[in-house]
């Protein structure tokens, strides 16, 4: 391949690529406001108790079995 | 510029999805939705699911030999490498002090695994369903799903059934997720309420020296009897020791922190890599799922009825609730076996009694595996 | 290998496996329980001491050593 | 006697010895000192640098197929998995959080990897310097050091112009590491006194959950338009997936600590294998550290340029200051932006309204490197 | 039925034992309990011992090429990965600065590998003994015991004598534990009391700069003399320039810990899994075991020795104690030094003194690894 | 080969891996003596700031700029 077509070729690749980059970026923007808008306002995050699966009744019950067993030995 | 711009949109992924992608990137996503939203075992679920989306994007080849997950699959999961490990890094944060401290309760993680060859019957009988065919390899690898232990689950599914892998992965840890959910009815179901509220005896103190030595006599015992099951067991025993011995804690700390946690990601996003459309949407998998959920629940009775008859044979000194325990899923099971006990009686803490046939599972599980690879492999 | 063979050969499996399992476990049982009644009553655990391969004499000369050494430069 | 001291002689390194090879111990000697005494990127360079002296040593052999550094590169770069890795941990260890709540500077980010493309063409055009000769491929290797990115650099390279691969990743660590000393008089050279002073209003509040859906919406944009960016934004975005979503804190902690530690050793080490000699001793590595440089000039002028445009734009909301930082190279760029606003302004914080370009430009130089990867590759 | 339980009990271990196999189970046992009980270097011995029980499980194959051992092996030891990653960890856990305040004392350290050379020597006269049989390789790989290094000797017996391998490590860390009951007789034997008395000088204050400077010197001189050494040498310095360059302290820390953790795990495990029967026990393994216990014995006599020299030369300023340590076997064998000299005088701190020798030892007996690999491998 | 010729090379040996090792440290011992000499005795090693190649007003501003931010919200 010649010199000029590589030239050519490279310049085309500029194009295409700042477009897509561009393209991506900017969708991008515009899902991030998106997501910004829909998205609820915080409400003091509830997820950690629901991702240890484990209601906090139950867990001061294991802590307390748990305690009770260490005292006693082992 | 028509070629380059023509190239450039032949590669996107529009131009290249199959529905079936699509729908499977759906299903990862839906994966890491369970693990962050509702808790589902996200360890091993967010990696899984990730790794599903990324084995499902076209052109990009990521599960391909070439791509990232193909080069973990065959370097970490086709040789074993990864549950193995995994299995060394659970072996290293076990403590098998209350299993030891009343040995008996082991009968309990024996019975459970019932549910194991019970669905390996199951499997094979589901042959008679037209589209669906399992091999005797098959059903050995959707069986061990009732083992409720995840290493185990995928290192006899890599051996026996590698196509079948991503199914087998995602309901064993769907499932484990779910035991808060599976157990208590069938729990509730085979017990009475006074064997709910039997109170269980404190246990007896065990000597570090009795710690140190039983990973050595499991590992005895095993490789007299049943080498196939050696690797798994082995490295079990090989990571209580470190953790119980007291002169490698910087060994057996690695083990249990960054080891298996680099591990953990290197396979959750391998089997992720098995989550391939053609191999996963099909009535196959729809048929893994019903059986995994059979194997849980047979399991489930099958160490609640054992933990009955021990009820009686006692004399009333074993509450049959921490049978469940036996399947594994540690430390889960082991709490719902608490949880039920706490229900019908607020002094009744089963927690450590239950934690005994709850590692026992884990031992009894791989022991299981072992007579799958050795008869079926 | 046709339905019947399979669903025979399935049985035959589930008889050795639980077969297995629990000849395996409750050997397990016997040995621990064995263990339980070998292994003497914990002396303060002297293994600790045994494994550093340095008794405190020494260990107290060692560091003295490095103290000085410290405390001079270096 | 004589033969055996013969032949201790002719495996001496003195008998050896190429004129080249010892000029390549000197610039990895040179890389570590500037690596030591002016924390150059020490990170990188000291590996790099010790890795290129290891590959020079003549008879040992360490960088080639049996030796260290060559099993490290072909089970590590020449597939792809260190880099993506480190990109993993890059993930695990970034806060979207300033890109989130002010997207619209995203497009700083976008412009600024103008300075891949046009280097891309100036790497054809040198093919006109007699001795110096680059394929469409060693152009695009080359022209990918504008991304001011090590993994992606590394990453591109190793993919379609190993051989050049040493010198390109010198060109990107050791340019990232002179960006306070390129960017200030261009970023000074392109804006008035006026511009520069501008104050940005402060950042809204991002959500918990708008970060955890931000690595999903990325892969997804990606995997759509770009499939062949998916390995690197990809592993990007799992790694920031496992830091936001906030139930799997130990996977996180290991990606961006010890996994990516140990990666960082293993990939400079053999990076810096690739400083043979004869590969790197050529007219090529002073086109290839010409051509980084300026891509690092033309990207920062053209982030710059882009951040004048959106001045006039937003009426006077934006400093153009902070284009220079969508070149990435993060947080040394964030933080040239912010210095030299302070010199205009010792009011003027600019840091965090510099990282929103700043991670936006990680993100666009790996969307860059899909396109190079998909059209070149 | 029959057929399937014929399968099963011909898969017991119980079926398929051999004597050999069962008598290196025990061994592994043995090794185990001496590190647990007797303090045997138990981050090495531990691993080793359960990869030797591992690796003699009929039928399992866990260190066939298929099997955990077999692959961590072909992936680590085979290529000397290991042992070099594990060198890298030590570098960057060693303080050379006792050793570069007093650097003539380097020279015991030099003196202390006569115990290598010897042994060889004597390994090639042991062809004598009826059914013991080493050629040059062999002898080579046996005379590194006497380096008193694990990972150097674990490295030259991988490269030159791989079927030796097994005993070459359990004797080169069974007599680097046993250096506090190897070394005082010898030591006493070849001192006066009036020489163990000695009270040496306090050691000079050693810049950051020179601490940053010796491993690239270190690594200058093996590289023009002894390149065959560089693979060693090389990655000892690396690790210790990460250490006292002060600028890549993530990475020496991961270096020294986890990385160290992780690698030493799988040495001991795949080393282990070189004591399989048909290798192990056999009159070469009596073999190795003496020319070991000669090598440490020669290699501590000639230390002491070159210290007695010392004493002279320098009119009573050096404590010829301190000779012993240049065996290596870091810092027990320093300890040791320190130990005697309490005993003849309670004022005489010999420790960091014994510290410089003892880390040259290193360094020489990784040179005199390379003589052994330039010349006979 | 024959045992004589093994014993003759091994004898060799020693020689040659005695000498390499005693040129090879000896050596050191001079390099390590002339750096002792040359290098300049430690300025409170200033390494250290430079290394980060962030100024201390620099660093300070860093600092406020990212206190001021975090007061204000996300
Ligand atoms: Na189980
Ligand atoms: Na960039
Ligand atoms: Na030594």
């Amino acid at each position: 391949m010649d010199i000029n077509a590589l030239l050519i070729e490279s310049l085309q690749l500029l194009g295409l690529g700042m477009g897509a980059v561009f393209i991506i970026l900017v969708l991008l923007i515009g899902l991030i406001s998106i997501v910004a808008r829909i998205v609820p306002a915080e409400v003091t995050a509830p997820t950690g108790v629901v991702a240890s699966g484990v209601d906090p009744q139950h867990l001061a019950a294991i802590s307390a079995a748990i305690h009770q067993h260490r005292k006693k030995g082992n | 510029m028509e070629q380059g711009l023509l190239e450039l949109w032949h590669s996107t992924g529009l131009y290249n999805f199959t529905l079936g992608q699509l729908l499977m990137i759906a299903v990862g996503g839906g994966l890491i939705w369970l693990a962050i939203a509702k808790g589902f075992e996200p360890l091993l679920l967010i990696p899984i699911g990730f790794g599903g989306i990324l084995a499902n994007i076209p052109v990009a080849g990521i599960a391909g030999p070439d791509g990232l997950l193909g080069i973990l699959y065959n370097a970490g999961i086709e040789t074993g490498l990864f549950p193995l490990l995994i299995f060394m890094g659970v072996g290293a944060m076990t403590d098998f002090g209350p299993m030891l401290s009343r040995p008996s309760l082991i009968i309990l993680g024996a019975a459970a695994q019932f549910g194991i060859f019970f669905t390996l019957f199951g499997a094979i009988a589901m042959n008679l369903v037209p589209g669906i065919e399992f091999s005797m390899a098959d059903a050995a690898a959707i069986a061990i799903i009732g083992g409720a232990d995840g290493p185990t689950a995928i290192y006899v599914g890599s051996q026996l059934a590698p196509d079948l892998l991503g199914a087998i992965a995602v309901a064993a840890y769907s499932y484990m997720a779910l035991v808060p959910i599976i157990q208590p009815p069938i729990m509730k179901l085979l017990t009475t309420e006074e064997e709910r509220q039997t109170k269980m005896t404190q246990l007896r103190h065990v000597s570090k020296r009795e710690k140190i030595l039983f990973p050595l006599l499991l590992l005895g015992v095993t490789l007299i009897l049943l080498p196939a099951a050696t690797p798994l067991v082995g490295m079990l025993c090989f990571g209580n020791l470190l953790k119980e011995c007291g002169v490698v804690d910087r060994l057996s700390s690695t083990a249990q922190n960054e080891l298996i946690n680099i591990v953990t990601i290197f396979l959750g996003l391998s089997v992720g890599g098995k989550l391939e459309a053609d191999k996963f949407l099909s009535a196959e998998t729809l048929g893994i799922l019903a059986l995994g959920m059979v194997a849980f629940s047979i399991g489930t009775a099958a160490g609640v009825i054992m933990g009955k008859i021990m009820y009686r044979v006692t004399g009333g000194q074993v509450n049959p609730l921490i049978g469940s325990a036996g399947v594994s899923a540690v430390p889960m099971a082991a709490r719902v076996s608490n949880k039920i006990g706490l229900q019908a009686n607020p002094q009744n803490f089963l927690l450590m009694h239950a934690m005994g046939p709850n590692v026992a599972g884990v031992i009894g599980s791989a022991v299981a595996a072992g007579v799958l690879l050795a008869v079926v492999g």
